[in-house]
């Protein structure tokens, strides 16, 4: 066979349920009972108001640096509805939505935005990794736990969050890569939301679609409308199942965008358009599945407004909760706890002498 | 002469050598379209066009490799690592390359790159974004690590990095960056690596520091001399390595009282090659223990408690003090 | 007791700590089928199973970044870096996660992987393959680093870093794998972490070491003895970070000289946070300098040269003697 | 659009022209000069027979360990067979056959694997990078270099070469993302000789080619039969060719095999069979190729015999002028040398430190 064309064994597919216009591919559509449909509008909608209320707090100096989600609600929402608690999340930094679906306390979010090292810490009964900020590393540790699943003989999976710019990293290949090898239960969801803080997708690799990576791994691939909760769900829940049987990892490229700024100290407009932020804001993963749930009868027109309501009180009460517990915070010898399961006897020496200190240098002003 | 933030002294001396020598090149993420994240390479793409200043995608590892080939090819990068915290990617294509491939080829390529990465804290930022690890690139022979400490020696010292035939990693104090303003000269003017500076001259004790704890260090040395009548002289590192010890010597040497001050960690920090030194070479001139005001040996705390963690005024005037009492 | 390598030692410890406790998996390139480029992993695949002996893909921070996420659920990797020269790969996700997540987590997710490397040099290899940059890792917080010096103590170490809880980079000299026998007991036997030992008793002078430079230390305490008559006490580190300081510091008091002696290149390298110990904690009782021992600051050469950039018995006698005349 | 397959813009194909019997696709032959073949031919010999030399010396002691080339003659100097002078090499290990090719004198090879640094002096003639042994790292290299000449406005290539095993490591990830993105006159060689040590191709990752790994990166991409000299030049050329004329980087598959040893250091028996072995070396590159030079004409039966000996009086000459050069080598003060391109104080210390200390501790004997 001297030149001939290899035939891939793996297709690469792009998938839409629920259009920009709110058309319905009934054939696509997942079938999601009614009051979880109900949670995951709530949840959106939650998460979209906390993030303007954080944008505003952040801009009152209340709180410091963080990452919007604006717009990426769907994208990575959907993907972690159908999921156990007992399956593990591996979050980047804009996972915000799935992070409350997952129970994460609002306050939490606000106390840790405020530089509090205790809004870190994970409860028991929740098997989440904290965020990840150092880009594309995070996905490694999401094939080690799926690893340690599939050793334990659990049918939980792993599921991790990255942006398109994470696909750049060497450790992104690293995870997919040894995804296959082993075979393990990790699904990987890329939320391609157009930027790389100023670096558009088209700079950040010449590969048509993000999605294809998957075919140098020979693990599963799609790409979706990440702003269309029904297309992630479906999309996610197929890898999920994949992933339960045995079958392997899935790379799952939602195609959405980052509404606001990358994080508050950035300027996009830099590096973007206001029209091209326009044209998406036509394309709102929210308004669009209300459009839905409408058309299903269940939301009813004035419902929005109460929904709208309520979120909004369950924030106020947040921001209050968040404020009374910072001031019970910042006892600055926390920062000597959790370097080692046992603290070392030189780092007790350091604390001694940070208590020492702390008391001479007052005395000396 | 203007008066610059660290910010513009950096850009006016990536400009101006981009204008002398055009195999000098800008890459990074961010770089480009958006100026960096802090502004430093700001209207250098508007000047010197996309090939000239590259975004790249988002690979550390990727960068500084791709540096490298560009470095022996005979041109001059100068690449920026978004924040230090994610520059230990690199360390491989550092240590493993950069640093010996002039060796490796027995003198015929040379790697004459800049890596440039603000680090430390004080800016009350997110997890990765304040450390300080200037010894991991200080122990690997064939690299030289530069810090400076002002606007005016930022300039000079790049311009020295960027004109230097060997690796540079150069580290930018981003407390600083916008911190305060110094006069820097439109024209030309460049440092010498490898040399420390006397900052303050003092006959009672010696204090070293380098980058963002040079401005603590100098108002302590202003309060130990007017609340207590104290001279403290300052030396500010500059160059970490290559080292030049001759001045921290003759300083201790005079004084016989020292303190290091930095905010890596203390446990195998710079502090303690600098006290190695000393013992070395003025240890009989030496009254009293070698003090390190440091950062603590833990992670940096996120910002509500950094200022716990940095060393500041208070500490580095009770560390003097304490020298002084012994 | 039956006399093994330090090979067949740590062999003995990767089994029996993976017959004691399922959670412990072995991973990395060749650890499985080859048993590990230099056998340390002979036959557990054989024993184990290919579940828990993994041969992995050629990725350095792939294995780390994979015994990280292992290791939050639950398991206890143990990963092995076929050279320390290659292990810069893996700082991005041992400075940045695994010396972090607990701190991060607040409590919930400790790190108790164990990334093992051979390091150093002495066996003619080629590039990369002779490194000593342990500085590195001693330097992160949340780290532990541990080099034993002798078939039993590595034994008796590895099987303790498997079991401690944090993350313990545990790095092998390679030139004593197969150097000398030692009689190895059967039955488990660990010993903990941040400890060092005296691993020859005297009055007249201190030789600090760890790891291969254990050999010509002792040695070169010896050949004092026989031809000098002096008495040096020899410090065997054994764990590098955190550092247990309380022997180096009581017998540097005892006896007023101390040298130490490493391969890493001098500056940056460990000795300097020893002699930084020793001048904050036995200054008073110093009556010399602390003398450097040390591998110089360059690239180790290429084999044939090596023996020169490495301490050997005679640097080591030299600097004592100088020591004592001084 | 639904759900839909998504149309990959390239296709990656297979290219074999003389196949292990010595037929030919005569449709695909590449036209090279008669005095090129048998230069070809000449140092794929020498490189065997100098490679079984260097096995003998190793054994002996004479030589420190190193990586054999055996079987992959044909996948790495039908790659560089085209190249200009002024062209890049930036190499892994296992390219000596390229190596001798672009002028490297036998008896250097010999002097750096006695552990010489003087042997790994690369002449200013030559435009290439000595060999890198950290795997995957030297394609990152090539891609800068590419990059340099593209601004240089130069129409030299960079080729850089590695092996199987080299496909995992992040760097090779970022280095093939970046030449796409950047679209540099860079190509890809990897010599896929079906190990990394004693890991098989198949566990090194799951995609079923490495060349169809190009799909992730917007670049060209092609698997060749690597025992087949002329299938890697006709590739080669192809790939040069786009370089030259700015179309960008390609990644080129040479399915090989190494038919000896690792290192030195290895023992293969631990992980493959003989028989697998055996199989590999009925598809011997270099006896394939003598069948095509005979069929044309080129290579008279008795012909093989001379060239044979004249390798083999080539070979002994290089060990004795390599001999006699190490007799002169071995000054330790070398070690100080080239670590920055002026010694640093320190550094002029510590030489004298170790001049001094050499005369002190030989006075003390
Ligand atoms: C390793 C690393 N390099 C650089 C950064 C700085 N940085 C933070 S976010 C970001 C862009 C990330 O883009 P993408 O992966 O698309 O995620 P998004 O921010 O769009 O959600 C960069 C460069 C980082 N956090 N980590
Ligand atoms: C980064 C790195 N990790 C590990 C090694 C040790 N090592 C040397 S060669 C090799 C296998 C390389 O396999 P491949 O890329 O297929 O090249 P081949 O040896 O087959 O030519 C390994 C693991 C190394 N040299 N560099
Ligand atoms: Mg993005
Ligand atoms: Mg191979």
């Amino acid at each position: 066979m001297p030149r001939t064309r290899i035939e891939l064994a793996d297709a690469i597919e792009y998938l839409s349920i629920l259009d920009e216009n709110g058309t319905l591919d009934r054939s696509l559509e997942p079938s999601i009972p009614a009051e979880t449909l109900l949670r995951l509008h709530r949840t959106m909608l939650l998460a979209r108001r906390f993030d303007e209320r954080l944008l505003s707090l952040q801009r009152q100096g209340r709180i410091g640096t963080f990452p919007p989600i604006a717009g990426q609600e769907a994208a990575h929402l959907g993907a972690v509805a159908m999921l156990r608690p007992s399956d593990w999340i591996v979050p980047a930094f804009r996972e915000m939505a799935a992070d409350i679906w997952r129970g994460r306390p609002l306050e939490s979010i606000i106390v840790y935005n405020n530089g509090f090292n205790e809004a870190g810490r994970i409860p028991a009964d929740r098997n989440d990794m904290p965020i990840s900020i150092p880009v594309g590393s995070q996905l490694l540790h999401a094939v080690g736990i799926a690893w340690a699943i599939k050793y334990r003989g659990q049918s939980d999976v792993a599921m991790t969050f990255f942006g398109d710019g994470a696909t750049s990293q060497g450790d992104f290949h690293e995870a997919l890569n040894f995804s296959g090898v082993f075979q393990v239960p990790a699904i990987f969801v890329c939320q391609n939301n157009q930027w790389a803080i100023s670096i558009p997708r088209a700079k950040q690799t010449r590969s048509p679609t993000l999605a294809q990576k998957a075919l140098a791994y020979g693990i599963a691939g799609i790409q979706v409308d990440g702003n269309d909760l029904l297309a992630v769900y479906a999309a996610a829940d197929e890898a999920v199942q994949r992933a339960r049987a045995g079958q392997g990892a899935t790379l799952i490229e939602c195609v959405t965008y980052r509404m606001a700024v990358h994080t508050t100290a950035d300027d996009p407009k830099r590096y973007r358009t206001d029209a091209e932020v326009e044209e998406w804001r036509r394309k709102d993963p929210i308004t669009r599945f209300q459009t839905y749930l409408a058309a299903k009868g269940l939301l009813a027109a004035d419902a929005v407004a109460a929904e709208e309501a309520a979120v909004q009180a369950e924030i106020q009460a947040a921001v209050d909760r968040a404020e009374e517990q910072m001031k019970r915070l910042g006892d600055p010898l926390l920062m000597f706890e959790h370097a080692y399961a046992q603290m070392p006897a030189y780092l007790k020496e350091q604390r001694e002498e940070f208590i020492r200190l702390r008391a001479e240098t007052q005395e000396e002003k | 002469m203007p008066k610059m933030t660290m910010v513009q002294a950096l850009n006016l001396a990536l400009r101006q050598e981009m204008e002398r020598d055009e195999s000098v090149v800008v890459l990074g993420e961010d770089v480009g379209v958006d100026g960096g994240v802090f502004r430093v390479t700001d209207g250098l793409i508007q000047q010197f066009g996309e090939t000239r200043v590259v975004d790249t995608p988002l690979a550390e590892s990727g960068i500084v490799g791709m540096s490298i080939g560009m470095a022996v090819y005979g041109l001059k990068p100068v690449c920026e690592i978004q924040f230090s915290g994610f520059s230990y990617y690199t360390l491989h294509q550092m240590e493993n390359h950069a640093a010996r491939l002039r060796w490796r080829s027995q003198g015929r390529y040379g790697v004459p790159l800049v890596m440039r990465a603000p680090y430390g804290g004080g800016v009350r930022a997110l997890e990765h974004h304040s450390e300080s690890r200037e010894t991991f690139w200080s122990h690997i022979p064939g690299i030289k690590m530069v810090i400076p400490s002002g606007p005016r020696n930022a300039r000079a010292l790049l311009v020295s990095a960027i004109r230097d035939p060997d690796p540079v990693v150069f580290y930018e104090p981003k407390a600083l960056y916008r911190a305060f303003r110094e006069e820097v000269p439109e024209e030309e003017e460049a440092m010498p690596l490898s040399r420390s500076l006397i900052a303050r001259e003092g006959r009672d004790l010696t204090l070293i520091a380098y980058g963002a704890m040079m401005r603590p260090t100098l108002e302590a040395a202003e309060k130990l001399h007017s609340a207590h009548g104290v001279e403290a002289e300052v030396i500010d590192l500059l160059t970490l390595s290559p080292m030049d010890d001759s001045l921290l010597v003759a300083s201790a040497r005079k004084t016989g009282r020292v303190a290091v001050v930095h905010e890596a960690p203390r446990s195998f920090g710079p502090g303690a090659e600098i006290i190695a030194r000393l013992v070395e070479k003025a240890f009989y001139h030496l009254e009293v223990p070698v003090a390190r005001v440091t950062g603590y040996d833990v992670v940096i705390p996120l910002f509500s408690r950094e200022t716990h963690y940095l060393p500041g005024v208070p500490r580095i005037v009770h560390a003097a003090r304490q020298l002084l009492a012994a």
